[in-house]
């Protein structure tokens, strides 16, 4: 059990080290020169060669990349070429952004899911268990943004219930940032939701297969008193697995929704980073997402490992 | 080739399973030599360690300790790339025809298999030639595994065994995955093509009587241990092992035997008569 | 098929508070009160720092509100006293003496005098400015200070350009002992500082104290940023914002149609949208072939369709705002298929292939879709290529000059000098063009008029571009709000005159 | 075991067609028929601007014309077109990865195949969105940009799927049987190995072929996909985003086409499994 958990945090590790030169080299393809960017359209040669050794472009790759990861180790994600901000700083103040939507989607995701999954399951053969799971399949083929649009459609535009957009800290009015996050995070909610509801209808359905559901049932426990009693543990597993794997879609339906509802989270950051080539905040953030979804996969491993005993032993 | 010299060579040879903590001994220091144009058979019960044993011989598996040869050139822990001199002699028929035929292939295909690492010029009347020696008929080599009967695949199975010519069969439990009535055509085609191909025969069963229908020599497993050896008539009549002599006892009448019907199956055949004959 | 009652108590809570939860907060929204306002924009500053990062979103903000200049250029496009009060010129028009407003001091407390305004005219010529507009100040030979509030200007060679450069930000007077940290902080002279700047948000700027001149109607205005032109609209409409300044999809005015709710201000701007030819080199060598695309393109109906009807025919570089637009030009170059094809075959490059490089803006993308349109139609074989701007496109088009073709906005003011640049992308090289330019800047203000009205029709005679339009800016206001600029000429969005009704 | 009993399964126990192969199957036909009748008949050129521009449907332009006065119905028959290319060659590019790299770390030494399993998990974390911009802003916004960040993303999930179906094949005695045959690792992988896993694959092709699509949209939204002149769904709904409000059918038109789409393929994948999965003859 040990052993598991020494050997997983050493490949997290080894993974992490080579994501890293991943992203520093992908980035380091980029066409377009930063010092060009930053100086504008008519920009003398020598300014040029100036700025670009300032930057320390000019350096070789290995130097530059042992500077920059040296640099994160300490917390420094280094000074943007392009606005002279202070990357970590502005990446931290957008992520504290982005988690409430990621978490709060999450949970959303979770709270639409398993009832649709569930009850899909419980009533797999009748009719409203077809009609629970079309819900699903139809909603796992709508992309997020056409989600988003339409919410802020009715509920901003045409009901006025909410503001199409924008953000405020909980911190600073609670209010204004409940009103705010509404529609953002029900979008993430129902797109993932309708994701997440497939595998738990057919972790329920696993379940319900079993034994002892069969059993409960033949008793004269209602089905869903059955499974809650019965059946919810073990189907848990499976859907501690997806909300894993999910993570990534999470993320980037995530950077999707802040467009849609101009939420100045890491996702504008990132387009900004990207048309301005500012290497070291997109460098900086790429990292950071990477490195959170490799992160989640290992808290999931780490956690299967706890929860079932099953995979313990077959490990 | 030198008669008196022993075409297989088994020297001390161990096989560990699993690592440190929950270690399996398979095989535990076994010698043994079969010799050219003998028909040897392998007994003991499943997890006695026969299977792991022939699948050392055939360089499937490399053993802990100890030494393989065939023809006197070593087989264990030689790299796959160097086993030539092995696998032109030796084949193969294994226990469940149907996992040991690609069921996306077609007959030809199977049995031509083993033909194409030989660069053999004219494979088509060569399979023709094998289905004939094996009892199917030519129309066979266009169809797939899955519409044949069990014995048929197993006739499939051994023609590609003996499609490349070899000297040495190897046979593992070719008919216990077999319903009851096509066991004794099946033994009675191998007994024939050993003879008509002159092939050194190792034949393994948890059956006996099988072996004894078969093999002139037998040798006796049990737990990763080689209990006895020697003549099968011999071991069959006076053993004094207790665990062959319970191997005996389990096969009362020689006419069940060659039915390869055991005690434990004649028992269920009164229970349930019409299940048996299914 | 059976629901428990339980769970249909419980998803009746859980719906019946949603629904109160969204009712109860809508209430609390917060509007704008009678001393603020909130304006949405497209563009966002990368950062405050206007003297090393270019772009036009950090003077938009920051300029007239927060900086000031020695003059302004006031909605009409003409030049106006600011910092300065009035201002002599000597007869050789080389010499400026500006007198300066008495009083006047920056946000921290800072006084601001003629020695202000010599430090920061050397600091534009100076390493410490970066951006290329910096060449506008390097006319200037030296700046003399008289006394406190008199300075002069000495000007190597006569400049007409050069006073209405000083509008823009190469004007803006910063103050020299709080020029350290101008990405984040700004200290100027104006009746606003920035009191948040929230990047990929808003930018607040909030009222201070001991302003020289009047003080502005609203305590707080906030410039809230958008990239989704959609969440700008509804943003107004469901009222978090009360005025949109430059509409980015004019298509939907007609969200805003009700008068009582909104006013529509079609305003004028310096924005010519260029379809740019590579005069340097390929077959727009020939002026025929330039002709012909002139000829081939129906600009009217690309007005229609890509700016609602709002965009202006120009016919050169030349805005009609500026005294030297000469209209004779707008219809130099009828659509006229026929004449582009006879232009084509006697140039002999029938059925030739065009690239055209376009930047991955939305309203380029939408125009270089029909000049492609236009151009397959006289058959020409256009291979339309979108590259990532700034960056690629900057690389490979601007700066590279590796382009047949290509469509931008040209947004700066008075920029019909670029064409005197040989090494500008359009590789346009005509010494009398040159001559002609140069003659306008160093005369008197008739002179320059006439010189560039000749330089404006040598341009479209030679077909150098094909000018499209001229962008409108288009704001949409709360009828209650008055005093938001119209017209988008100088750099600035001029926020001080901003008041509710 | 469960080698054994597959063909069994499926010869003995002749399932009926699940009701969402058949919804699925008819969805992506017409797609297919959409995109080929798009060849040789469309109302009108779908690249050429007009005037006539933001029209109500008509007999003439039976969907209305969008903002450059193209006609909406012409567009969408050629964006099935790019709508089926952008999943097969996504798909088929995420294939060529990941099936080769999934059997390889089956059939190759135990450290080969650690290490090849440590470098999927590690692509998995670089999604599809975030490749396409890099990719983009690398070598321009364009389709094949789109396409194989789409297709580097799904890789991992067919390199897994091929391992764990390889791990299977190479475990049985047909591939013994082709080892004493003394074939090669690659002949067992091309001839024995891959044909075994093939059926799985092409249910995997399926259900990934809905996500290309959906992800393709997404690109196309972020102004990261198809660039203009092609007309693809994606981009015909970034285009009529910035006038959903006023002229909302232009974004209903593609957005229903590309929610139709995946939800074909989705089905259709959804449906093969259940028909071809024995592990979910429970689920019929």
């Amino acid at each position: 059990m040990l052993m598991r958990f020494a050997r997983r945090t050493g490949i997290l590790i080894a993974t992490l080290i080579v994501g890293s030169m991943a992203v520093f080299l992908l980035l380091r393809v980029l066409p377009g020169d930063p010092a060009q960017v930053a100086l504008g359209v008519n920009a003398t040669p020598e300014a040029l060669a100036q700025l670009r050794h300032e930057f320390g472009v000019d350096r070789p790759l290995p130097v530059q990349y042992l500077e920059w990861i040296g640099g994160i180790f300490r917390g420094d994600f280094g000074t943007s070429y392009v606005t002279g901000r202070v990357v970590a700083a502005e990446i931290s103040k957008r992520v504290s952004v982005s988690v409430w939507l990621v978490v709060l989607g999450q949970l959303a995701a979770i709270v639409i899911a398993i009832p649709l999954g569930v009850l899909a399951a419980l009533r797999q053969r009748k009719a409203s268990g077809t009609v629970f799971a079309g819900i699903s399949q139809i909603g796992v083929a709508v992309p997020s943004f056409i989600t988003g649009l339409l919410l802020i459609n009715i509920f901003a535009v045409r009901l006025g219930l909410v503001p199409s957009g924008g953000w405020t800290a909980p911190t600073e009015d609670f209010g204004l940032f409940v009103e705010q996050a509404i529609l953002p995070v029900l979008t993430i909610g129902l797109v993932q939701g309708a994701l997440l509801s497939r595998y738990v209808r057919s972790a329920a359905l696993d379940v319900l297969r079993e034994d002892y559901i069969r059993t409960a049932r033949s008793k004269g426990l209602m089905p869903l008193r059955a499974f809650l009693r019965h059946g919810s543990r073990n189907a848990a597993v499976p859907v501690i697995t997806v909300i894993g794997l999910q993570v990534a879609t999470l993320i980037v339906d995530t950077i999707v929704v802040e467009r849609v509802f101009v939420i100045p989270g890491l996702g504008s950051l990132l387009f900004d980073g990207v048309a301005n080539r500012d290497l070291l905040l997109v460098q900086g953030i790429v990292l950071l997402i990477v490195a959170t979804i490799l992160v989640m996969n290992y808290i999931i491993d780490l956690l299967y490992l706890a929860i079932d005993p099953r995979m313990r032993r077959s490990a | 080739m030198n008669a008196d010299e022993p075409m297989i060579a088994i020297r001390g040879v161990t096989r560990d399973y699993g690592r440190t903590g929950r270690v399996v001994h398979a095989l535990k220091g076994i010698d043994l030599d079969i010799y050219h144009g003998e028909r040897f058979g392998i007994v003991g019960e499943s997890g006695s360690g026969k299977s792991t044993l022939i699948r050392l011989i055939a360089g499937l598996d490399t053993p802990t300790s100890g030494v393989v040869k065939f023809e006197g050139k070593r087989v264990s822990g030689v790299p796959e790339r160097k086993l030539d001199f092995l696998r032109s002699q030796l084949q193969y028929v294994f226990q469940d025809p149907m996992s040991s035929l690609d069921p996306r292939m077609r007959i030809r295909s199977i049995i031509a298999e083993p033909l194409i690492a030989e660069h053999h010029p004219d494979p088509e009347s060569r399979v023709m030639e094998l289905l004939q020696a094996v009892g199917l008929p030519a129309s066979a080599a266009d169809r797939f595994p899955h519409q044949f009967s069990g014995g048929q695949r197993q006739r499939i199975s051994i023609a590609r065994a003996l499609a490349p010519n070899p000297s040495l069969l190897i046979a593992d439990e070719p008919v216990s995955a077999l319903d009851v009535s096509v066991r004794a055509q099946i033994l009675n085609l191998l007994n024939e093509l050993v003879d008509a191909f002159a092939l050194t025969l190792v034949f393994v069963s948890h059956d006996l009587s099988v072996v004894r229908y078969l093999c002139e020599r037998v040798a006796v497993m049990y737990r990763g241990d080689l209990i006895e050896v020697g003549e099968t008539d011999h071991i069959y009549s006076d053993s004094a092992q207790p665990y062959t002599r319970s191997l005996i006892e389990a096969v009362p009448r020689l006419d069940n035997a060659l039915a390869g019907v055991t005690a434990r199956e004649l028992a269920a055949r009164m229970e349930a008569p019409q299940q048996a004959s299914a | 098929m059976r629901i428990t009652p339980r769970i249909t108590a419980a998803l009746a809570i859980v719906v019946v508070s949603a629904v109160a939860l969204t009712g109860c907060a809508s209430g609390s929204a917060a509007k704008s009160t009678a001393t603020t306002a909130t304006i949405g924009l497209t563009a966002e500053p990368a950062n405050l720092d206007f003297t090393t990062t270019d772009g036009a979103a950090i003077p938009q903000a920051l300029l007239d509100n927060v900086y000031e200049g020695l003059v302004t250029l006031n909605n009409d496009g003409e030049i106006e006293p600011l910092l300065a009060t009035s201002w002599e010129v000597s007869s050789d028009n080389k010499d400026y003496t500006f007198t300066l407003a008495d009083g006047v001091t920056f946000s921290n407390g800072d006084k601001f005098t003629a020695e202000t305004v010599k430090w920061n005219i050397e600091n534009v010529k100076s390493d410490k400015w970066t951006i290329s507009l910096k060449s506008y100040m390097d006319v200037v030979d030296s700046v003399e200070v008289v006394d406190d509030t008199h300075v002069t200007v000495k000007l190597s060679k006569p400049s007409n350009d050069w006073l209405f450069r000083m509008t823009t930000r190469i004007g803006a007077m910063f103050d020299p002992d709080a020029s350290t940290d101008l990405a984040n902080t700004a200290v100027g002279t104006g009746p606003y500082t920035v009191a948040e700047f929230n990047s990929g948000d808003s930018l607040v700027l909030e009222q201070r104290d001991g302003y020289w001149g009047t003080k502005p109607a609203l305590e707080k205005v906030t410039f809230k940023y958008f990239s989704d032109p959609n969440a700008e609209n509804s943003a107004l409409q469901s009222g978090s914002i009360d005025a949109i300044s430059g509409l980015s999809s004019l298509d939907s005015m007609s969200l805003f149609s009700d008068t009582s709710k909104y006013t529509i201000q079609d305003g004028s701007t310096n924005a010519e949208v260029v379809l740019s030819m590579n005069n340097a080199s390929g077959i727009f060598k020939d002026v025929r072939v330039r002709q012909a695309v002139n000829y081939a393109i129906d600009r009217q109906a690309i007005i229609t369709n890509s700016t609602a009807d709002t965009g202006k025919l120009i016919g050169s570089m030349v805005p009609p705002t500026d005294p030297w637009f000469d209209s004779s030009l707008v219809d130099a170059y009828p659509y006229d298929v026929d004449k582009a094809k006879e232009l084509i075959s006697e140039a002999g490059v029938e059925g030739a292939t065009i690239r055209f490089r376009i930047p991955n803006l939305a309203n380029v993308s939408a125009a270089a879709q029909q000049v492609q349109s236009y151009l397959t139609a006289v058959g020409f074989k256009v291979e339309l290529d979108t590259l990532e701007f700034p960056a690629q496109w900057l690389d490979k088009v601007f700066t590279g000059h590796d382009y047949d073709m290509s469509i931008i906005n040209h947004v700066e003011a008075r920029d019909i000098a670029t064409y005197a640049d040989p090494t500008y992308y359009w590789g346009y090289d005509n010494a009398e063009f040159q001559s002609l330019v140069a003659k306008a800047d160093a005369g008197t203000a008739d002179e320059q008029v006439s010189y560039l009205k000749d330089a404006a029709a040598l341009l479209s005679k030679d077909a150098v571009s094909d000018w499209l339009y001229l962008e409108s800016y288009v704001s949409v206001v709360k009828p209650s709000l008055t005093g938001l600029p119209a017209n988008q000429l100088g750099e600035s969005l001029n926020v001080t005159d901003l008041a509710w009704s | 075991m469960t080698v054994l009993m597959k063909p069994r399964m499926s010869t003995r126990h002749r399932r009926s067609i699940p009701a969402s192969l058949i919804a699925g199957a008819v969805i992506v036909g017409l797609v297919i028929i959409a995109a080929l009748v798009s060849f040789i008949w469309t109302p009108f050129d779908p690249t050429i601007t007009t005037t006539d521009r933001l029209l109500s449907p008509s007999g003439e332009h039976f969907l209305g014309t969008d903002a450059l006065g193209r006609d909406v119905f012409s567009q969408l028959l050629v964006g099935a077109r790019t709508t089926l290319y952008v999943g097969i060659i996504s798909v088929g590019f995420a294939a060529i990865i990941g099936v080769p790299l999934g059997i390889l770390s089956a059939a190759g030494p135990r450290w080969l195949g650690e290490l090849i399993m440590r470098f999927i998990d590690l692509l998995l974390a670089f999604p599809a969105l975030l490749l396409a911009i890099i990719f983009g802003a690398a070598f321009g916004t364009s389709t094949f940009s789109a396409m194989m960040a789409i297709g580097i993303a799904t890789a991992p999930a067919f390199a897994r799927l091929a391992r764990s179906g390889a791990l299977q094949v190479l475990s049985t005695e047909y591939v013994l049987a082709a080892r004493i045959a003394r074939r090669g690792e690659l002949d067992i992988a091309v001839r024995h190995v891959l044909p075994n896993i093939l059926g799985m694959l092409i249910v995997q092709a399926s259900v990934c072929y809905g996500v290309a699509v959906l992800a393709e949209s997404g690109l196309s939204f972020l102004g990261f996909g198809t660039p203009p002149p092609t007309p693809t769904w994606g981009r015909m709904l970034q285009e009529a985003q910035a006038i959903m409000f006023t002229n909302p059918m232009l974004v209903v038109w593609p957005a229903v086409c590309i929610v139709v789409a995946v939800l074909g393929f989705n089905l259709l994948g959804d449906g093969l499994r259940d028909r071809f999965d024995p592990k979910m003859e429970d689920n019929r």
